[in-house]
């Protein structure tokens, strides 16, 4: 089977209909994700003895486990207890849980690695609690996060498509719809994987940019 | 380390040749002696009962890998060895080599008979539409669907109705592709879709297994017409067609036939009389 | 009525293929992290430039392309691969690349020091790296090690989609079936979970086990 | 006469536009103890790290025990040296780090036996035996098999210097090795490098702040700064009657930062 430009620039405008989705997925699945991570690592860092090892478990249990069964589970299984979430909105719901655990620990490693005696000087300036944590510790707790968070962005982008397998019409689903009424996977498949590696250098890029920017701390 | 990095680089490819190496399928007459010689034929299959299924203990069952089975026998070509498949990947699937037939209810199309090679009709239904009760959107053709704006049909990816439904000007947001039977019907009891549309037996068998009385079925669908399919193969492998064609000729004539498929709700006269010329003819 | 027994040792049987791709596909990451981050640190560009390309495109492109290109696209430069090889193939050199970046870090992180002492020992390159810079680096690299087996196993259910009887695929056909759908994802969310606990138990194990020593404590 | 050990011939040593060594030359006698003082960044520690080839030159030759370090002899010209020729050359020079760089990973008499047996092909019994016999004499047997963390810095240092022993080398070059100790440790290194030039004939060059030690140590005195050799002389010389005046000013501040002459 030949390579077939004609067929290329055919599907070319369904494909760039799935890539919106899929950005628009990991637009918001990452917005998501950076606020239930926070809510996660609060959780763990401050609440009761209890409920910290509760989110402890909840957290281990979504990192040790499948997006693609998650995603199942949150489009067929929760509509059984009468949550009933629009593909793109289940699949959004799936990429911010399942990123969430991991923007949770990132925060987690950020605020713990500021020095216990930046915590120790702010108290003997007498600092409040909330003045410590705006002035003292964020500013640098949060600048090293920024190229670990990134990664996980760009590895949140590359999981779009398990959102195909709940319906969610985006690349890789545009791609199979395509072949499948082809029957050609050559075309649709190289080209996601191109449009997929494309994006991925040109965030390499931005994210060495980040990591100079913001993580030179780090090496000595 | 540089040296060794360039051993080490060859052991890893080493490797990796070791693991690529799966002898590439080659496609003449020699198929047919190719199999007998494996001792079965990889076939796709759907796990859409009854024309495909898979039992609790992984047999696989259904009336179409059934006939395949038996008239591989009559070929010498003692199994069959089933993987499941989308419909939408079975078309690719056989040209990339990765199953020998196609067994699956995949009906017989103009545009598909000229992707692949056909058998003659085997499995003969209508298509059928499962609602919800009391059919609220009023939806008995697929052009019903196409008028109503609010309506969305779920189908499996690269199946029949999802062509029917497109064809008949439902817009494609409209057109939801569902992965398989179980999670069609699903997402109709859930209300992500007012109809799921699957061929007569295929709706009365999950309808039925679901015994819900919330969900009903429209069967057979207005204007749709009766679909056959055929063991489906690779272009190219016309000779074990014709091959396949001689002893399933003999399963019908013999009365094997109709044992083996009207249990499972099938009629064998509908598939016997048609053709596949006038089945690949029809528009 | 329902054949739960058997359903649930269809699952078990998925179970199975599910640890064989994590087994294989960790233990082929494993070479391709070790030659590929080993690669990156070469003195030779060609060496270097192969190396970053093979991690660069792996890392580019998500998992699930790769899978379908490997299982679907493959083929027609004919290289057909059973499921199986696909599904080994595709994470282990996908999870192999992210690896790679592990093993280039931590072998990074062993400072120059070590390096000039090496030199001034008079150690060839390659016995500096197999008897002082990697016994040194790889309890670095395991605490991510242990994630990226992690994300293997996770990665395999991505399999199910290219029809291997994974745990997740024996799900699927247990829930066309029965019609339940909650049972059979349960029961694999719960299952996924249980091997990455020993994933990470085992790999803490393993962790005491190689670090024993460099804290002070003599074994 | 006796011929040099070493000869370092008109080398220069640039990072970036940074030029550190500028045209250096010097000689080196068989068994000679040369201390080697100067400002930071004089460029003391370099030339040693040159010789230990850590550093490579920008330009000038060096000669090692009567081969050339840095190049080959090819059709009647020099080319640059391979790895098979650093290889053999770095036969001839051990070195002690200032920051010892044991490896962490291997008890002491492993960190002793590892090269010998690696890059010599000494068997494990006999690279022991040696070992033990070093280890003895920098005082470190009973500690032969514990972990280097273990170790306090100047037990570190003197596993270190076993360690360069044990490859039997002509030449041995210490890099400032009791600048990262505590002061209540220096003097157990000291004595054990005392005792070392008293009882080997090898070539030792040594860079330091210690001023006594490289008075009582050393037969000849280098004084650098700026990257060249300012004034060179025996030690009595040098500290009771620098000529230069950038010697004099070097040696006041030093004085006057309590460090003893």
């Amino acid at each position: 089977m030949e390579w077939d430009w004609n067929f290329v620039w055919e599907i070319m405008p369904t494909l760039i209909e799935g890539l919106k989705i899929t950005i628009l997925a990991t637009v918001f699945g990452a917005a998501l994700a950076a606020a239930i991570g926070l809510v996660f690592a609060i959780l763990r860092m401050t609440a009761p003895k209890p409920i910290a090892r509760a989110t402890a478990f909840v957290v281990e249990f979504i990192r040790g486990t499948p997006l693609l069964v998650q995603l199942y589970f949150i489009f067929y299984v929760l509509p059984d207890i009468g949550i009933r979430l629009p593909a793109l909105l289940a699949g959004i719901i799936g990429l911010g849980l399942h990123y969430g655990t991991y923007a949770a620990e990132v925060y987690r490693a950020g605020i713990e690695n500021v020095p216990r005696g930046q915590w120790e000087a702010a108290k003997a300036t007498n600092l409040t609690g909330r003045q410590t944590w705006i002035h003292v510790i964020l500013p640098q707790a949060i600048p090293p996060m920024i190229p670990a968070l990134a990664n996980y962005l760009i590895a949140m982008f590359k999981e779009t498509p398990l959102l195909s397998a709940i319906t969610v019409l985006e690349l890789m689903n545009q791609a199979k719809s395509v072949a499948n009424s082809s029957y050609r996977y050559i075309e649709p498949m190289t080209l996601v994987g191109v449009f997929f590696l494309i994006m991925s250098l040109i965030s390499v890029v931005f994210l060495r940019w980040l990591e100079d920017r913001y993580a030179r701390v780090e090496e000595h | 380390m540089s040296m060794r990095t360039f051993l080490t680089m060859t052991a890893g490819a080493g490797v990796l040749t070791a693991i690529v190496a799966a002898a590439p399928a080659s496609a003449d007459d020699s198929k047919l002696e190719e199999l007998r010689e494996q001792g079965f034929a990889r076939v796709a299959i759907a796990n859409e009962p009854p024309f495909t299924a898979v039992a609790a203990d992984g047999k696989v069952s259904g009336a179409a890998p059934d006939v395949a089975r038996e008239v591989f026998k009559h070929l010498g070509v003692n199994d069959i060895v089933a993987s499941i498949s989308e419909y939408g990947a079975m078309i690719p699937g056989l040209q990339a080599g990765r199953h020998d037939v196609i067994t699956a209810g995949l009906f017989m199309k103009p545009e598909r008979c000229a992707a692949v090679a056909y058998s003659e009709p085997i499995l003969c239904d209508a298509e059928a539409f499962a609602l919800k009760k009391g059919n609220p959107l009023k939806l008995k053709s697929y052009k019903d669907i196409a008028d109503n704006p609010d309506a969305k049909i779920g189908a499996p990816g690269g199946g029949t109705e999802e062509k029917l439904a497109l064809e008949a000007g439902v817009p494609r947001e409209r057109v939801i592709v569902v992965p398989d039977g179980q999670s069609g019907l699903k997402m109709l009891q859930d209300g992500r879709i007012d109809v799921y549309s699957l061929p007569v037996l295929s709706i009365n068998d999950l309808v039925a297994k679901a015994n819900d009385p919330g969900v009903e079925v429209v069967a057979p669908v207005e204007g749709a017409p009766v679909y056959c399919d055929g063991a489906a193969f690779k272009k190219g492998d016309e000779a074990l067609r014709d091959a396949f064609d001689v002893e399933l000729a003999k399963l019908k004539k013999s009365g094997e036939f109709a044992k083996i498929i009207e249990p499972y709700g099938f009629s064998a006269a509908a598939a016997m009389s048609t053709t596949r010329e006038k089945l690949c003819a029809a528009k | 009525m329902t054949d739960w027994p058997g359903y649930i040792g269809l699952i078990l049987q998925g179970a199975l293929v599910t640890l064989e791709l994590t087994v294989l596909g960790s233990v082929l990451a494993l070479v391709m992290a070790f030659v590929a981050g080993l690669g990156r640190v070469s003195r030779f560009l060609a060496v270097r430039a192969l190396a970053t390309t093979y991690i660069e495109f792996f890392r580019g492109t998500s998992i699930f392309v790769q899978l379908f290109w490997v299982y679907f696209v493959l083929p027609f430069a004919g290289v057909t691969l059973s499921p199986l090889q696909a599904g080994v193939l595709a994470l282990g050199l996908n999870v192999g690349a992210y690896g790679a970046e592990v093993v280039r870090g931590a072998v990074k992180a062993i400072g120059r020091e070590q390096r000039e002492a090496c030199i001034a020992l008079n150690l060839s390159r390659y016995q500096s790296m197999r008897y002082v810079i990697l016994p040194q680096a790889l309890p670095l690299m395991l605490p991510t090690f242990c994630n990226n087996a992690i994300e293997l196993l996770k990665g395999t259910a991505v399999v199910s989609l290219i029809s291997l009887t994974d745990m997740t695929f024996q799900a699927q056909v247990v829930r066309a079936q029965t019609g339940s759908t909650l049972v059979p994802f349960a029961t694999i969310l719960v299952l996924y979970f249980l091997m990455a606990l020993a994933i990470s138990y085992g790999m803490r194990w393993l962790e005491r086990r190689v670090t024993r020593g460099l804290d002070g404590v003599r074994t | 006469m006796v011929a040099p050990i070493i000869r370092i011939d008109n080398i220069t040593k640039r990072y970036g536009p940074l030029t550190v060594l500028d045209g250096l030359s010097m000689e080196v006698l068989p068994g000679e103890k040369l201390a080697l003082i100067g400002p930071s960044g004089s460029g003391k520690t370099t030339i040693l790290r040159i010789l230990m080839t850590l550093e490579a030159i920008s330009g000038g030759h060096i000669e090692v025990d009567g081969d050339q370090l840095y190049h080959i002899p090819k059709n009647g010209s020099l080319a640059p040296a391979d790895d098979r020729h650093l290889h053999r050359m770095r036969e001839k020079i051990g070195m002690v780090f200032q920051h010892f760089n044991l490896f962490p990973h291997k008890c002491v008499l492993d960190n002793v036996t590892l090269a010998p047996m690696l890059t010599k092909g000494v068997a494990r019994a006999a690279a022991e035996k040696r070992a033990m016999e070093l280890l003895d004499m920098v005082g470190m047997a009973d500690k032969a098999k514990s972990m280097p963390a273990q170790l306090s810095g100047g037990q570190k240092q003197r596993v270190a210097i076993a360690r360069a022993l044990a490859l039997s080398p002509k030449i041995m070059l210490f890099d400032e090795v009791t600048s990262a100790l505590d002061p209540e440790l220096v003097e157990e290194v000291l004595n054990v490098m005392r005792k070392l030039a008293v009882e080997t004939d090898m070539t030792m060059l040594l860079v330091t702040h210690e001023m006594g030690f490289a008075h009582d140590f050393a037969d000849r005195i280098l004084f650098f700064d700026r990257g060249k050799i300012v004034e060179e002389g025996k030690p009595d010389e040098i500290f009771r009657n620098p000529k230069q005046e950038r010697t004099q000013t070097f040696l006041r501040k030093i004085i006057a930062a309590g460090h003893r002459v």
